[in-house]
């Protein structure tokens, strides 16, 4: 059938709950509307109570889901957009993520964070960013991002089953996105596995939730060729399969929808500098947005985002000439 | 702009110009969501149409120094304070004709020379930002308070509590105005707060406290004067309950179904604009045809507004790296 | 483990065992200092001498399988609750004899077979976490209740507003226990807060709440079975001030000359240790040369948990590496 | 004299404090008390009411902060631990970093956010990270951290000179240590200029607060030199100074005292091995903590912690074999 991005997290969820009577899922409007974002309609109809709307207090129904969590429920909860996480990160990154440290191993935090993420969406500055960077580095903590219905559906799943407490970031800007699929056990996709999306042997380029796509279109309009690779997982994130492409392409580009400081691709670009040095061919590329704000105005936001029309144009300077062209902002003249 | 902005407060210093305001506050608002419908606004808004005369009110009070926070649903206290159609519609468009030149967006306006700090895109976090401004503001040795102005949802987050707190415990003239329109987002107050009085939340900080109309801009002038006068000369916090109503859905193309029954209905009877147009018409001051002239008038103004709008470009691309520190440049 | 926490537990049924327990936690806390004060214990500690009824009444009171989030000050309630004197002693002194092995240290005990989550290191942290709890445990149709504890200070802090929202709308079986010892480190209440009959928070969110005596074991027992009771049979919250005070400094080697002079001595007469032992005799329960005795075996054993602690090596360089996600291992 | 380094910081406030009647200080017992770690002993003494302790607030005080900075002051507000953040994190990277921005430019918000940071003094899992990545990546803050009396002091008073929101984050174990210094209006450190504190030809030594020692201390034992770089400001970060000292050496090893992923020594790997990429004659190695919950047993505490022993051994891989020999925890068993 053909599942927007929105329909496959309700599904994921849906077939989870059907499965284990301990899922519950909480949040602002995600009951009786079925969420802002509509990923989780259809819920409350069928599973009650177990799907609750809360007063606009993330820090209370995070924190109650900690709770809940570690007594026996495995509560799904929707922070509507990402930023909400800055009034109520403490739950997620200094309680739920270390509980399972602090109580011996003896307390498990089976808690699923899901978030609406990214920009594209015309919604500024406060509503549009990816964020992971607050969340990676928390060690007890996982993330992963889908790229499309299937692996969103795939991921929540595997989410909901971990046993730690994981966070789910949903490039909002895919919600909408159809995919034609029949989503059932066998496609849940496991935590901490990237996929290969496309082959290639000249360039290998990392793409993550809205990146993908990105990622893709470059490698289709360019005469080089690459291995794609769906992250999906960034923390823990999958070295083995980044190892194996880059050391077979020797080149490698990350595309990342967030600022270059901070941003996630570092971490990946640093470790395959240090471990593969002698079969990289080229300088690793990271393509980001500029360090600035999300702006709102739509020209400049689609210009902000990271393109395939800049992929292409790293990677031609990879390809052609082993060096690093720098971000478009510096290569065009923008004067403030 | 300042000059404009400060103009524009002062015309809301006779009732018809609050008439005029709270008119300008509907058309506007109505014309950002026919442009939403258009498909011309991206993202999302949240107008205000059913509140006008909180916005008006208030900034009938205030001085130009005082300062407000608000949110995001916030173009008619935009409006209010001094900003321009232009400058609002401009902003929720992303044209550089926008009060911060369209890198903010519908939820983003500000206007400090009128004492409009950037409206805020996270519920609660207006709050406490207020009650530093008001210490800042006095700590020139000038008298200003600060207003912040909130929904009822809000009063369930952190930012709330903490702020009303530290108001009290530190004596900071602010004014915490809660404009309780009966729901957040698409949940109805009775299913997210363990009661509708909100008021009743400042016993918590012994905070003198009241519960006014909001639907009335002469009595809800009246009353806020009486409030904002006490927090400016006792510099201590208030905090007043406006009973309001949104008489559309929470933002972009929601419906409100989630409405109880009825529920419009009755509140539309209490029309702010009405309210007052019949109250100027009963007291002479206004005939009906003047009124509907008034009304045609400033319907027009917007519509040109909207035009001019239209017409105006989309920010440089030097605006996506300008204002992002002070080195960044201007 | 869980066997001997349970026993413990059980101990608290008679009110020599409840004697025995406050002066266990006294001693605790007192080696503790000492051994602070001696260069054995890096960081800080945060002992709750003057407090030892709070804990002991409300684990009285208590169901195995009711949930206890507590904070920092968690030494009496971790001790009353089951744990030993040996748990917690190593986990403040980093040995593998502590409550989690010596990881955590004196702001992280736990053990949840007798309720205890890892306490909170963070200000209202443990007060959300608490409804959740409660929460959890009902899903299984069991009808265990939460208790958060928490001090004075944490009042201030939002988590402890929406927490306590949340629980009221959602009708959470959680006791909200105010340990309100007048101080939040070094400031006093006054300083910080707006009035200090905490319980009347309670209000903004309809809660049930009153205020009680801490430091008569037996009438504080009482009365926390009471609230319990009702949050248990009622499942809905209720709020509970207990007025205490800390004997000692806050924390480390803090001698806390912020008090207002002479109120320490005024509440060392209301020692909750000493209210006991002369009920007991006045009773014909235990006599004086009794009391004496026990106090002396329970020094005892608390000195000789001491040397055990200190023979207990630290823990293995693995330990570092277990229990951060499931698949770390055990 | 002899200064601590909560003594220098003290003294910088004060300095500012004395020069500009808007700087203000607000914070949980950092007026009567002077402060849990003592950095601002004698300011209330000095100057009244401009010296404030708050409620248990961090969302509602530093909110405040960020209202009275928009409006004419300069609050320095104390977190006492800085994971205190993860309560009120959004009023410092969602409003006050992007109030500029957000008023067109026509708002600052000098608003300076003192946190003591990292591990070494037994705190646990909950007081003892260092938590850049929350602020690296927020467009609109900078980011500094201080590694001795000399450039707390210095550092302080840049940062309330600062028309922006600056973070200072101040390593809690060096609190205490003493430096002999005559602090004055010379010793204003800039913000984003890092300082040469040895030189070499070997390697490029990076730390950054706690871990300048640790680095220093290396190449005092090694017979290798090599250039050691304070960093003293992360975000901007000084790339000409890394740049030009690692064009210099051709080899890198970054020491940072937080967990692998996420952690602050990544973004800075990656920009010289994209710009460097031909100069570089070993792999960059980063020395970091292992992805943990900082531990509260001394003896482990210890052990987590970046040291000097393990800085020399990277250095040596690096200098004899060109190759990096992989962090201490991968080359010892450590069975779990
Ligand atoms: C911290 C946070 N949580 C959730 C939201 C999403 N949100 C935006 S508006 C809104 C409802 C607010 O209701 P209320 O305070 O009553 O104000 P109103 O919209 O009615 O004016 C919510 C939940 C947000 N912006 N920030
Ligand atoms: C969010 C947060 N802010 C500040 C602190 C530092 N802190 C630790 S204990 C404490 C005082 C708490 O006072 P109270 O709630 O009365 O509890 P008590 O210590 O008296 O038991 C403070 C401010 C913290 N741990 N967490
Ligand atoms: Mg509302
Ligand atoms: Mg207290």
């Amino acid at each position: 059938m053909l599942l927007r991005m929105n329909q496959a997290v309700a599904l994921g969820i849906r077939d989870e709950m059907r499965a284990d009577p301990s899922v519950v899922v909480w949040g602002e409007d995600v009951a009786e509307a079925g969420g802002v974002f509509k990923a989780t309609v259809g819920l409350h109809e069928e599973f009650g109570d177990r799907v609750r709307d809360t007063p606009i207090s993330e820090m209370g129904f995070l924190g109650a889901a900690v709770g809940a969590a570690a007594t026996g429920l495995r509560p799904v909860v929707e922070i509507m957009f990402i930023e909400f996480l800055g009034v109520a990160l403490d739950q997620l990154v200094t309680e739920a993520a270390l509980f399972r440290y602090l109580s011996g191993g003896e307390i498990s935090v089976p808690l699923v964070v899901r978030g609406s993420a990214g920009a594209g969406g015309g919604f500024g500055a406060q509503h549009s960013q990816t964020l992971e960077r607050w969340m990676v580095g928390s060690p007890g903590l996982k993330l992963a991002v889908p790229s499309s219905s299937r692996t969103a559906y795939g991921l929540i799943r595997s989410a909901i089953r971990d046993d730690d407490p994981v966070v789910v970031l949903e490039p909002r800007a895919l919600y909408g996105e159809r995919e034609d699929i029949e989503p059932s056990d066998a496609d849940i996709v496991p935590l901490g596995k990237a996929e290969l999306v496309a082959e290639g042997s000249d360039v290998t380029l990392i793409g993550l939730g809205s990146t993908v796509a990105t990622a893709r279109a470059a490698a289709e309009s360019a005469d080089w060729s690459a291995d794609v690779i769906d992250l999906l997982t960034l923390q823990p994130w999958d070295r083995e399969a980044v190892f194996a492409s880059v050391s077979k392409t020797g080149r490698l580009v990350i595309v990342e929808e967030n600022p270059r400081a901070g941003g996630w691709g570092a971490d990946i670009a640093a470790a395959v500098a240090e471990e593969l040095f002698d079969d990289l061919v080229a300088p690793i590329v990271r393509v980001t947005t500029p360090d600035v704000p999300v702006p709102f105005a739509p020209e400049l936001e689609e210009k902000f985002l990271p393109r395939a029309e800049e992929v292409v144009a790293q990677v031609n300077g990879l390809v052609d000439d082993k060096r690093s062209i720098g971000p478009w902002w510096e290569r065009e003249t923008v004067t403030v | 702009m300042s000059e404009l902005a400060l103009s524009r407060r002062k015309a809301l210093d006779d009732r018809v110009g609050q008439l005029r305001r709270m008119i300008e506050i509907r058309r506007t608002e109505e014309n950002i969501q026919a442009m939403f419908a258009a498909g011309l606004v991206k993202g999302s808004t949240h107008t205000c149409q059913g509140q006008e005369a909180v916005s008006v009110a208030l900034a009938s009070v205030l001085r130009p120094d005082d300062v407000v926070t608000c949110t995001y649903r916030g173009h008619g206290h935009a409006l209010a304070l001094g900003l321009t159609p232009v400058e609002v519609m401009g902003e929720v468009l992303g044209r550089s004709s926008g009060s911060i030149g369209g890198v903010g967006g519908s939820m983003h306006l500000s206007n400090p020379s009128v004492g409009l700090l950037p409206t805020f895109a996270i519920v609660g976090a207006g709050i406490p930002v207020a009650v530093g401004a008001a210490i800042g503001r006095r700590s020139t040795g000038n008298d200003a308070i600060a207003v912040a102005a909130f929904g009822d949802g809000a009063t369930n987050i952190g930012a709330f509590h903490e702020a009303l707190n530290l108001a009290q415990v530190w004596k900071v003239p602010v004014v915490f105005l809660c404009e309780n329109n009966l729901y957040g987002e698409y949940s109805r107050i009775d299913r997210t707060t363990p009661f509708e009085d909100l008021y009743r939340r400042a016993a918590a900080y012994d905070m003198p406290a009241r519960a006014v109309d909001g639907q009335d801009v002469d009595s809800l002038a009246e009353e806020l004067s009486r409030e904002v006068d006490a927090a400016r000369s006792t510099s201590s916090p208030r905090f007043v309950e406006v009973k309001t109503y949104r008489f559309v859905g929470h933002s972009r193309s929601d419906t409100a179904p989630y409405r109880r029954p009825g529920e419009l209905d009755e509140w539309l009877k209490r029309d702010p604009i009405e309210i007052l147009s019949n109250r100027l018409i009963a007291e002479g001051v206004l005939d009906a045809e003047q009124v509907k002239a008034l009304d045609a008038e400033v319907t027009r103004e917007v519509e040109l507004a909207v035009d001019e709008v239209k017409a105006s470009p989309p920010p440089p691309l030097s605006a996506m790296f300008a204002n992002v520190t002070a080195e960044a440049g201007v």
